[in-house]
């Protein structure tokens, strides 16, 4: 039986998580802050299933399903977010938006 | 009638309130007669009483009016107790207290706090009163409050001066430091004996405590150290000098003939404690020998007039308490009033002096005045006379037997013998240069005044003049107060002591006489010696003893009390407040409103807390 | 398959590169859904048929449309493509990859702690289904209410 | 029932002043004025009335919250009527000082000044420990706003220091009365705030200390005491007057029964160990604030300082603990009361007067305002211990019983007696004696005191000397509750004097 060391999917989870983080930290255009948020919650979901697939059991898509759900409905408020951010402000830009220091 | 004891100090009270609460809207002549009428109230039916308890052959009268407090075992009554002590003690308060109330009727006229005066001087003799009629040791101690409080007041009774503020804080301040430590004495006396009650106590004392037991020399310490408070001794002298910045008359009552010598009858009265505490006696006739003998140096030095009778205030004083150490409890008594006689009247003479004068209090500024002054002057002389202890004088008989006991006394009786005559020799020399300085030599500036004394001035220093001269013979009625502790026998004194008591008063005078009568001997050659400037310099100020305290005690408070104005412990709570400010100021900054930064944060955060999984 | 599994992985982590490297947005998007179809490779490879589907079917499908309506909504053209190049300095790279290198190196220590293969059985829609609707469907209706709330708020946001 | 009448007819009273305010500004303080008068003559019945053998008066006990054990439980002994007299005597005092100096939304004035003394009467009567914090609450936030509206130029520092010390040693009593209905729940089975209850609770001692700092902080900063006294000095000199005279106659006062009623019966054990330090403290306060006092040149705050010094004589009285000491501490609360409300209205009044409280800007003021002077040397002697007057008989017992308990500390305590002479002398000199200069402020208004003004100082000297004279018509009522705590405690504090 062909088979595949569990590391090896959690490192990818990991790198992509990683990645996404960095597009977080690096990018201005609130789209692509997004965007990056998506990967890592992608990678988040990615790290389940390799569980799921390591006890060979359901539980582990559930999450991942759950996972899903909060994806979209975190880029549904969050798409909404940016369009009022854009009808306010005509920027994508985050920095703009720093009214809340302390 | 000797029920009616509470009428003692109840008259001047009234007087007293009446006069404030009419805050000095009466006519003059009304404030008069109720502040000097009060008090003549007072001393008649104190002579009733006197008269009808001396003639009950009782020993003891005890007249209570309510209990003060009663809590638990605690129970101090607004009682009064008369004995042959106490009614010494009150005849020559309202007696000695009417003629200066007199006095001032007339010496007071022109100040515009007239009535203030009055209501002032009549409180002090209902407190006084309450001293020495009190049956227990806090209801004595309500009146030896009372008292201080009201020679605060009149101390400072011209207060536009700061420094005569200074001088009254400074009596108040000092006394209440003995006050303290007699207060001290009653909170051991109670916890120990159970009771205040003067004779109760005493006798429990008698009976519970061993002759020098650590308590009863405690106890007779602490109330040694309210004594010397109130009666200007060692270590607490210094107020009274400064205390002289009041009217006259307030010297002469308070702090020449009753407040000072509240200490001798505090001691007189708990005579028993102390004898209980041999060494505590003696300790007292050191403090009076040294005590007089530092305040007769002064004396001769100082050339205010008030102050000169101040320091010979102090040391007669320390005469009475030389007297108390010796056991000689009577004759203290007896000194105590010769002197509330003879001072009363020098103090009065002075007033008139002053007065006439228009306010010179400097001798060297005044000098034969005697025909100007005749009462005055013949005041001074007798007044002088018997604080000097010339033969049958008044003070002359008091002085006499103190000096006896002294040297009947086992053991330092002799140095202490020494040591009063010695004084007897300064008090001689101090008063006849008084004497000599201002009444007699060539007459200085001043020259038309006349004598200001009207009838209610000249009275009471005739009065008080017959009885310097005279009080010598008057036979005190305490040997039923005192009979256990001191045993009567002739005298076994040689002739020789007896001329030597008589004659060294008289040297002193000669030896004034010398000086600053006939000019035999020069003061300023004297002064020439760099030594004995230096030593006039030191007894002038009182032999340094304010410098001490001042350094001491005074400016330590002061400079402490202003380096911590602000309060330290404010500060630790404003540290915490400063604290919090800055630690909001930095974590506010990083509030910086950027998403990029909090996400970054939170990265931060997450990689810290994995390290920290990993490393734990 | 196992093959499959790498070069999807391999996919996956470069067209994500590509991702965050991007200026052109719709590129950007392109790539990211090209990445989670990677992704979805690799769930199926692993076993997890439904979730690969799912994967595919709602975050390539759904959600990545969403994306692109709001981009198009956006309207942003040459200029926008202009301001990404200049808002991506050499300078802004360095914390946020220390960072994440530091964040990856303590997650590889950690994985790498664990030695177990994965047999790569598939569990299959109906295990899933069971379980959703079996002790999970407490969950089921709380993910229908956040969805719901998710669209509520959605709508009041996008309205004008 | 008669303390709910007491305490209900200050709330009401407080929110028809506020309602009044519509109808004329003047209006709230004749309303204030009846509330706290009425509340006077209702307590009168309580005072001749007898009390079983236990000491209470009065008691009334309802439930509450029944879950938690917690009930509304009031009742009043000699101690708590003698307290709330004094309440509401000062009540008057306060409404009387506040009569002309308010001006400004006065509807509110008296709204808060009635609940506040509400709250107090609250603390004096509550045996449940849930309603005492109630009424602790309840008394401060009214006060917070007495100091914050009508304060003076530094007034929002100053309230809001007083509310954080209050309120945050206040949460330390909270946490301590939930510990002990805690522990209460542990040894019984049941939830319990009712003071007879807790009473039986024993812990270990080493929780029992603990609860009982709960309580000591908090009292000990309404004290205050050494070292939470900071907060006092600030309330009171940026208070109003009738703000000051509550604080200083009557908020501190909660703290020493606090202190009686609670922190000492509760924890017997755990107050005997403390009893060394919280007298240690109690000397502390004594001296080092009488010596702040002396070189204070603001007289509110000088007033203030000389307060925490008296109040530490309340100290070292009730941890003394025994019958002298405790009628001490009680004695110098009454006649405290009086005298720092005295002089507190007589610094508001010169104040008032000329617009400053700056001691180096005044002097000479005998002649100007004889009579004005006299009432403030007459106060300034109570307050040094002139035998005769109140202070003297409650310090002098305090002193008197404490020196049973500990020699040392009563000696070094009665050198406060010497300090208190001194800046009570200075404050004389400083302000009424020496020579009048009127360059250093405005002269126009500074007019001898008014008739009404007679009329509240004659009633405190009346009152200080009627304590001096014959203190025991006050001895007498609070007797009963004293001797009851001794005996509950079993006269446990070293009552040899051995222990320091």
């Amino acid at each position: 039986m062909e088979s595949i060391p569990i590391e090896h999917g959690l490192i990818l989870a990991g790198i992509l998580f990683a990645l996404g983080l960095v597009g977080v930290l690096t990018r201005r255009n609130i789209v692509f802050v997004l965007m990056s948020l998506e990967i890592m919650i992608n990678a988040s979901g990615l790290a389940f299933i390799v569980a799921a697939s390591r006890w060979e059991h359901a539980d582990g898509q559930i999450m991942f399903l759950m996972i899903l759900t909060l994806a979209a409905a975190e880029v549904a408020v969050g798409l909404g977010l940016i369009i009022q951010m854009y009808r306010r402000y005509h920027t994508v830009d985050i920095n703009v938006l720093s009214q809340m220091k302390g | 009638m000797q029920d009616l004891i509470w009428l003692l100090p109840t008259y001047p009270l009234l007087g007293f309130l009446s006069l404030v609460l009419t805050s000095g809207n009466l006519p003059k002549k009304v404030v008069g007669a109720i502040g000097a009428g009060s008090i003549g109230l007072s001393f008649l039916t104190a002579a009733v009483i006197a008269y009808q308890f001396l003639g009950s052959g009782e020993t003891h009268l005890v007249v209570e009016m309510w209990t003060w407090m009663a809590v638990g075992n605690f129970t101090p009554g607004f009682s009064f107790y008369l004995d042959g002590l106490a009614v010494v003690m009150m005849l020559i308060i309202t007696g000695v207290g009417f003629l200066i109330h007199l006095y001032s009727a007339g010496f007071m006229l022109d100040d515009p706090s007239y009535s203030r005066f009055f209501a002032y001087m009549n409180l002090f003799v209902a407190s006084m009163l309450v001293l020495v009629l009190a049956d227990n040791l806090l209801l004595l101690y309500l009146g030896w409050e009372g008292v201080g409080l009201c020679s605060y007041l009149l101390i400072g009774f011209w207060y536009e001066k700061p420094e005569n503020g200074y001088a009254a804080r400074k009596a108040f301040i000092t006394t209440r430091v003995g006050d303290t430590s007699m207060a001290i004495g009653l909170f051991l006396l109670f916890a120990e004996l159970g009771t205040l009650n003067i004779q109760e106590m005493l006798h429990a004392a008698e009976t519970q405590w061993a002759v020098g037991s650590g308590l009863a020399v405690a106890a007779s310490l602490l109330l040694l150290g309210g004594a010397v408070g109130k009666s200007a001794q060692l270590p607490l002298q210094t107020w009274l000098p400064d205390a002289m910045a009041g009217p006259t008359p307030i010297s002469a009552l308070i702090h020449a003939a009753t407040m000072v010598t509240a200490g001798v009858y505090l001691v007189a009265r708990t005579h028993v404690l102390f004898e209980l505490a041999p060494n505590v006696q003696l300790l007292l006739a050191w403090i009076g020998l040294i005590t007089l003998l530092m305040a007769g140096f002064t004396a001769m030095t100082q050339h205010d007039i008030k102050r000169i009778l101040a320091y010979s205030t102090i040391s007669q004083i320390g005469y009475m308490f030389l007297g108390l150490g010796v056991g000689a409890w009577s004759a203290s008594v007896f000194h105590l009033m010769t002197h509330a006689f003879f001072k009363a009247l020098l103090f009065l003479a002075a007033g008139t002096v002053i007065h006439s004068l228009h306010h010179e209090h400097s001798i060297f500024k005044m000098g034969g005045k005697r025909k100007q002054l005749p009462i005055a002057f013949a005041s001074f002389m007798i007044g002088s006379l018997a604080l000097a202890a010339f033969p049958f004088t008044s003070g002359y008989f008091s002085k006499d037997e103190i000096l006896i006991a002294a040297l009947e006394m086992e053991g330092p009786g002799m140095i202490l013998w020494l040591g009063g005559v010695l004084g007897a020799f300064l008090t001689g020399i101090y008063s006849f240069r008084l004497v000599f300085v201002v009444f007699f030599g060539e007459s200085k500036g001043h020259h038309e005044e006349k004598e200001v004394a009207g009838l209610s001035m000249a009275t009471p220093l005739i009065i008080l003049m017959v009885f310097a001269l005279f009080g010598g013979w008057i036979q005190i009625p305490v040997d039923a107060v005192f009979s256990h502790g001191e045993v009567h026998e002739e005298h076994h004194i040689s002739n020789l002591m007896h001329a030597i008591m008589i004659v060294v008063p008289l040297l002193g005078i000669g030896v004034s006489y010398l000086f600053f009568m006939s000019k035999t001997f020069s003061v300023e050659k004297l002064m020439a010696n760099p030594l004995a400037t230096r030593l006039h310099g030191f007894w002038f100020s009182g032999w340094g003893m304010d410098a001490l305290y001042s350094f001491l005690f005074v400016r330590p408070f002061v400079f402490l009390a202003q380096v911590n104005k602000n309060d330290l412990i404010d500060a630790v709570y404003a540290l915490l407040v400063e604290i919090t400010r800055v630690a909001h100021v930095m974590i506010a900054r990083t509030q910086t409103g950027q998403l990029r930064w909090y996400a970054l944060s939170i990265g931060g955060g997450v990689v810290l807390l994995i390290t920290l999984g990993v490393v734990l | 398959m196992i093959l499959l599994f790498y070069i999807a992985g391999a996919v996956a982590v470069i067209s994500t590169v590509a991702v965050i490297l991007q200026t052109n947005i719709v590129h950007a998007l392109i790539y990211l859904i090209l990445s989670l179809l990677a992704v979805a490779v690799c769930f199926y490879v692993l076993g997890a048929p439904f979730a690969a589907v799912l994967e595919a079917i709602v975050y390539a499908g759904a959600i990545m449309v969403l994306f692109l309506f709001v981009i198009m909504m956006l309207n942003m053209g040459q200029h926008s493509i202009d301001q990404e190049r200049s808002w991506m300095g050499p300078k802004v790279w360095i914390v946020p990859s220390i960072l994440a290198s530091v964040l990856l190196a303590q997650l590889l220590t950690v994985i790498t702690q664990y030695d177990h293969e994965l047999a790569l059985t598939t569990v299959d829609v109906m295990e899933v289904s069971a379980l959703l609707f079996g002790p999970y469907v407490l969950a089921v209706e709380l993910a229908s209410l956040l969805l719901l709330a998710g669209l509520v708020a959605a709508y009041h946001l996008a309205k004008k | 029932m008669i303390l709910v009448v007491l305490i209900s007819i200050l709330f009401l009273g407080g929110v028809l002043a506020w309602l009044s305010e519509g109808l004329d500004s003047k209006f709230p303080r004749v309303v204030a004025l009846a509330a706290v008068v009425i509340d006077l003559l209702v307590m009168m019945v309580l005072v001749g009335a007898d009390a079983e053998g236990s000491g209470w008066i009065v008691q009334l006990n309802a439930q509450w919250i029944p879950r938690f054990g917690i009930s509304f439980h009031l009742a009043a002994d000699g101690l708590s009527v003698l307290m709330m007299l004094l309440t509401a005597f000062l009540g008057i005092i306060a409404v009387g000082s506040a009569w002309d100096e308010i001006t400004e939304r006065t509807g509110f004035f008296y709204f808060n000044l009635l609940w506040t003394l509400a709250g107090v009467i609250g603390v004096f009567t509550a045996l449940d420990l849930f309603l005492f914090f109630f009424f602790w609450e309840v008394m401060l936030i009214p006060m917070y706003f007495i100091i914050a509206i009508w304060g003076h130029e530094n007034k929002n520092y100053a309230a809001m220091k007083f509310f954080i010390f209050t309120q945050v040693t206040g949460m330390l009593m909270l946490i301590s009365i939930l510990a002990l209905a805690y522990f209460h729940y542990i040894q019984f089975g049941w939830f319990s705030f009712d003071y007879f209850d807790l009473l039986k609770v024993s812990t270990s001692s080493a929780i029992e200390m603990w609860i009982m700092l709960g309580f000591f902080i908090a009292f000990s900063t309404k004290l205050p005491s050494f070292p939470f006294h900071s907060w006092l000095p600030d309330a009171h000199s940026q208070a109003p007057t009738a703000g000051s005279v509550l604080l200083a106659g009557v908020l501190l006062k909660t703290g020493a029964y606090g202190l009686i009623r609670f922190a000492v019966p509760l924890f017997p054990e755990a107050s005997m160990q403390f009893a060394p330090f919280a007298m240690t403290l109690a000397v502390i306060s004594i001296l080092y604030c009488a010596k702040v006092a002396f070189a204070q040149t603001d007289i509110k705050r000088l007033i203030a300082y000389t307060s925490v010094s008296h109040m530490g004589f309340v100290m070292l009285g009730i941890y003394a603990w025994n019958e002298q000491a405790l009628q001490g501490a009680v004695m110098t609360m009454l006649a405290h009361g009086l005298s720092a409300a005295a002089l507190f209205m007589l610094a508001g009044g010169l104040q008032h007067r000329i617009h400053t409280r700056d001691m180096d800007h005044m002097g000479g003021f005998w002649p100007k305002v004889p009579r004005l002077s006299f009432v403030a040397l007459f106060f300034s002697i109570a307050a040094l211990g002139m035998p005769g007057l109140g202070n003297f008989v409650g310090e002098f017992l305090a002193l008197l019983g404490a020196f049973q308990a500990s020699i040392g500390l009563t000696v070094a305590a009665a050198f406060g007696l010497i300090f208190a002479s001194v800046y009570s002398l200075w404050v004389i000199q400083k302000v009424f004696h020496g020579v009048y200069r009127n360059s250093d402020f405005d002269d126009t208004h500074l007019h001898d005191l008014t008739r009404r003004e007679m009329f509240y100082f004659g009633a405190m000297m009346i009152g200080l000397i009627w304590m001096g004279m014959y203190p025991q018509s006050f001895l007498d009522m609070s007797s009963t509750t004293l001797t009851n705590l001794l005996n509950e405690t079993g006269q446990l504090l070293f009552a040899q004097g051995s222990e320091l």
